[in-house]
């Protein structure tokens, strides 16, 4: 497929100038503050005024029906603009990816439309202790009743639970099933009764996830994403489209890239071609990315397990350029600072959705074909 | 913009692919190796005739091109197959040669540009020359008539492989490769282009790689139009250059793979390790990115972006390209460290390119600096 | 020279790991951390008790120094349990005024350096002292008289452990570390050291290291031994960081080791996978190779390559301790980011210690620039 | 222990001075060439004539009975001083150690002085089509005949074969016993009637390889080391040997180190400081094994499985070195020369001798304790 770059200038200059325009001077406090928070939410709002916040949606929902393209050049624009970080992003990246795959009509009517103006945020609620990346070994469970289930057990490292409005997870449905059967994907409020949340720091401290504590938490039939039982496909498609450029759009590594090329410029010993290789490498691995990008919205068939490929590529990418700018600051290197933050935020992305050891795995089993590993 | 090729790109790749799949090319490899270019000359004609040096032609030369898309679509085949000889050097010339004639007529060739094989089949589209050694000798003289003397001479006949082009662009391209086995051997020094006369040969790690050292002839085209003309030649090389390691690239991981899945260790298949798995899927990562980096810097060509875009790209493959070699030596064991099995024909070549066109540290140091000291003065 | 510890340094290092691991260490860092430094007071103390500070101060002044593989000993146990505090700062600071009081004579002890918290226990062991501005500004006055003051009013508190000190030397060391909780902040600039005054606290990736812009206060001692002290004190401040960092990286190591053995993930411990074995195994090749190179500094202590030799310990030590953190932190996954679990004291530490006491580049710039340059003027 | 190093100043001045008087002025010709190699034995006899041939050995075998230091400091000053490679080195380093722990009497007096005296160069044949680290994979023959064994099939990648005089290897020698058990290791001549040998070349198409072909070549008795059918215990006796300091010397490491040093003053722009980074972190890294080995000789206690984290350290140190080297001559990094044959010297150094994939799984099992990996 052709892409015509030119094509979308228009949309680019306007989401361009409506940036400029609109995004806050002061970066916003924290979004892992209560206060920081709903800062964040109420730029959503603003984004979702302009129709800017999910623009790759139907418009019924919410967004413009903007091509993949488009999707490309808006968060290119977003990035390089400064623009405060998406609260809303568990919801837009890992929610609604499933439900536009696997949701009722009635879901994506009631569900949607509020996370795109960002009335709900949502969290992802995923991870149990002993159950990271194998997402077969999960234990909480839902318990069939009268028109809906009961939810007991814990979850943790919950983005955005500190404050979030709703979550969204498999839980063990059938105890008796195997590892990968068995599970059903819920949506449920985390104000319900029963639920308790309890904030936990990430590397900096900041409470970036929370533990959740079920105690008897009634879901309804109707917040069942996909068929019950059904719950392990159902993830394995939001983990897909984590996998994909969704999770990582090219413009976040481009603006991050042009950042560090600036922060060479004005702090860096023009002499010290040591570092001066490493931003170049930076700026080069992020420009790849995003010619990726384009390559990979030219295809038309489905990206499937090279989706593992891109996850190892902007993981890896994301840390060496922070940790470049890092050394690049020396001494300043460990305080804190928008570099540090995102350094930090950059050393979970080899860990989370999927470790970057299984993604090789993967790699090396789907996609170059090599014999697959005895596993237990 | 087509930021995957299209299907008669793809088909021209897989053509080229077939082509020396079927051409007994590490033969070839062998015999150029060993100081035997006929078998490379023949496949030299098969790829003229498939339409690979066209391409960096212009039409009105009796080319194809300019298609730098097709060209790294071709080069990344060449490397693929290890085919020998001055590739990037000759499609380097071209574009050198193109530059020159630019505008300037094509007019008849020089004589001391001559075919030096004497005895070749195509020597009689050589045109007659005229001593001019004043030129030279004043420094100053235009490039225009020269220039396109020597472009109507050859630059025909590369595009119809008729002619193998070694050319040498000091400092970062110092010595003449394979200038024993060329028609012609160019040499620009500053604002000077020369014919020069191989001299020492010294030997590569990759032995189907025949460095020259080079002795300008008489007889220059200069003036600042060299220079540039130079500029663009590099650029175009080390785009070649770059296509060329990515499919060395490929290659290695190709039979690496094929290796690992079917060679045994320890009661199983040493792919099932997972040490190997990662490594290999490692390279996977590095290849797939350089890939869409030497595409957008074709479609870059003629842009003010290209030399930044050529440098990332020939920066990316290179360590691509690297990082393959260094795994396939480590899954093949001793196999892949053995002269006269096939994997070292691809080893030796990715280390050799490497440093070939600019190392990786100059092309990132060139990168930087366009995006900024002189990002505004040159775009 | 001994290349290995003998018995009694090797148990020497045993009785402060017990004692460390006997005293709530965790705690106390994060006590520290939220701004109650009274556990790591009482810490401190402990390890003076077990003379640990006295390794850094000349026996002539009370301590039982200086002991530079004691020391280093000491400094592997402080790091591989987190021990916060200035505690690189301090060792390095009694290098400083041992050296500006060494031939001074211990005198008294000078106003401007008093014990800024006036409640302390041990504030009677100050001396009193007299305003000297007229020296800072002329510039030019010798270090001996002051510093010889400053040497006996401080080293036989720090070797006692009564003295918490914190150091700034720009542009390495720019910042004072726990200048909040220090009793003593120095700060040189140039050929002046003052008395410094705690400015602005700046968070650090590392909660329980509280850096401080300082602000000098008056009163220096000033001349080219200041220059030369100070240098001496960067040195020690530099091994000891290498030495907590070869710490740090071991017990990440061990609590990693220790995790993958447990935890299990896919139906097996995850220390059964070959990437996680392979990782670690890399992680323990990086760690026994910083070793030698720290001791092997130590040993050279007072030697004309002292100075290279810690650049050496520094380099390597922060690599494998930083390799050390990013591969605990892989395969712990989500509980290693997880701030209120013990591996993150770690892992932030190491990646703090990394950029403390200059850079890996930049010991390794001034390994090179001793084998070069300086070579044969400094040896 | 303590080392007192000035002790051994005069050892070592001895050593330096005599090197002085006798390393040629000019290179001697590739020892993988047969000019090259009578040349290296020449000097080989040479050497032992002023018994530094083997110097840890007992004077009665040739050597003089060095301490460990003694010999780490024999092996600096010998790689400063620029001396010619030891053709003696299969037979010195992996053979002589085999000998002096499985070796009768007899067969160390036989052997032993004309190895020492470079009379006899001995090659290693050890791996096989099929069978490289994986040694219990032997094909391989030895059948028991009256008064020995006729050895048949194939051994590959055998160094120094082309031109040595004999061979050294484990054989199978009970095809019904398991992977590990019925090899016998033995001692051949590579003259002998029925063997075949064809050189093959090394990535840089030099003959440092041979291939061997054995058709019922006869072997007696006394040219077996250790017992018959314990061949794995005694190769492994030696491969431990190899993976511990003897196979690289710190002063190979540590004498490249300053000639990079040396070229880096010479060749490098002083301002590239991503090179000095590279030459420094080579030269801090021979350092440390020079320290390391230090360490290792004052310690009384077996090394065991820590040899593996030597071989891992000195083959990745030796590669990047030399890397390091290359890319310091830019275009010149592919010419044939001391540098690029030292580099590939370097790239069997993760390969051979137990690949640094296996090095790390003894690491991991061995020396930290990871749980083993089911291996089928």
């Amino acid at each position: 497929m052709d892409l015509d770059l030119s094509s979308v200038e228009p949309f680019r200059a306007e989401v361009r100038d409506w940036l400029r325009a609109h995004v806050p001077a002061a970066p916003l406090p924290s979004l892992e503050t209560g206060e920081g928070f709903a800062a964040h939410r109420a730029w959503e709002r603003e984004l979702a005024a302009a129709r800017l916040s999910v623009v790759s949606w139907p418009a019924r929902y919410g967004g413009r029906d903007a091509t993949p393209l488009e999707w490309l050049v808006f968060e290119e624009e977003y990035y390089a603009a400064g623009a405060p970080g998406r609260v809303s992003q568990n919801g837009i990246n890992l929610l609604a990816p499933t439900l536009f795959k696997y949701g009722t009509p009635e879901q994506l009517d009631r569900v949607l439309p509020p996370m795109a103006s960002g009335e709900v945020i949502w969290a992802q609620a995923w991870s149990e202790p002993g159950a990271g990346s194998d997402l077969a070994a999960l234990r909480a469970t839902a318990t069939r009743v009268d028109g809906g289930w009961l939810l007991n057990g814990q979850k943790t490292w919950s983005s955005r639970a500190a404050f979030a409005d709703r979550g969204f997870g498999p839980f063990r449905s059938d105890p008796e099933a195997g590892r990968h059967r068995g599970l059903t994907y819920l949506m449920f409020p985390l104000d319900a009764e029963g639920l308790t949340r309890r904030p936990i720091g990430r590397l900096d401290g900041k409470p970036a996830f929370a533990e959740l504590f079920f105690d008897d938490v009634f879901v309804p039939d109707a917040d069942v994403v996909g068929e019950p039982g059904e719950g392990w496909k159902v993830a394995m498609g939001t983990t897909g489209s984590e996998r994909g450029l969704t999770l990582r759009s090219p413009g976040r590594f481009t603006a991050a890239a042009d950042r560090l090329v600036g922060l060479w410029r004005e702090r860096a010993d023009p002499a010290d071609t040591a570092l001066r290789d490493r931003v170049a490498d930076a700026w080069i691995k992020a420009r790849a990315y995003r010619l990726k990008g384009f390559e990979t919205v030219s295809r038309t068939e489905d990206v499937g397990a090279e989706s593992s490929v891109n996850k190892v590529f902007w993981s890896e990418l994301d840390v060496a350029l922070h940790e470049t700018a890092l050394d690049l600051l020396g001494p300043d290197g460990e305080l804190e600072g928008d570099w540090l933050e995102g350094y930090v935020f950059s050393l979970a992305g080899p860990i989370y959705a999927g470790t970057n050891e299984i993604q090789r795995n993967v790699i090396a089993e789907r996609v170059l074909g090599l014999p697959r590993e005895g596993k237990a | 913009m087509k930021f995957v090729l299209d299907a008669e790109q793809r088909l021209f790749g897989e053509t080229l692919n077939k082509l020396l799949a079927g051409a007994g090319t590490p033969g070839a490899v062998r015999a150029w190796a060993a100081g035997d270019p006929e078998p490379g000359r023949a496949l030299w004609r098969s790829l003229a005739e498939a339409g690979v040096f066209a391409l960096a032609v212009p039409e009105a030369a009796g080319g194809a091109g300019p298609l730098p898309v097709e060209l790294v679509t071709a080069f990344h085949e060449l490397g693929r197959h290890a085919v020998p000889g001055p590739l990037a050097e000759t499609v380097a010339a071209a574009e050198l040669l193109a530059r020159l004639g630019d505008g300037a007529g094509l007019g008849s060739g020089h004589e001391d540009f001559e075919d030096r094989a004497s005895g070749h089949e195509d020597s009689e589209d050589r045109a007659s020359g005229h001593e001019d050694s004043e030129d030279r000798a004043s420094g100053g003289g235009s490039s225009g008539d020269h220039g396109g003397e020597l472009a109507a001479a050859w630059l025909p006949r590369i595009a119809e492989g008729a002619a193998v082009v070694s050319l040498a662009l000091p400092p970062a391209v110092p010595y003449a490769l394979d200038a024993d086995a060329a028609d012609l051997v160019l040499v620009v020094d500053g604002d000077e282009l020369r014919a020069a006369v191989p001299g020492t040969v010294r030997t590569s790690l990759d032995p189907a790689r025949r460095l020259f050292s080079v002795e300008a002839g008489t007889a220059p085209v200069s003036g600042p139009a060299v220079r540039a003309a130079a500029g663009a030649a590099f650029d175009l090389g080390a785009l070649a250059c770059a296509a060329q390691l990515a499919g060395v690239g490929r290659r290695l991981l190709e039979v690496t793979v094929e290796y690992a899945g079917t060679r045994r260790q320890f009661g199983r298949p040493i792919g099932g390790f997972q040490a190997v798995k990662h490594q290999l899927a490692d390279v996977l990562v590095a290849l797939e990115y350089a890939r869409p980096l030497v595409h957008g810097a074709a479609l870059a060509y003629g842009s003010p972006d290209f030399s930044r875009d050529v440098s990332a790209a020939k920066a990316a493959a290179s360590d691509a390209a690297y990082a393959a070699a260094r795994t396939a030596l480590q899954v093949h064991g001793a196999i892949g460290y053995t002269d006269e099995y096939d994997p070292s024909l691809w080893i030796r070549k990715a280390r050799a390119l490497r440093s070939a066109w600019g190392s990786p540290a100059a092309h990132r140091a060139r990168v930087l600096s366009r995006l900024t000291g002189d990002r505004e003065s040159a775009e």
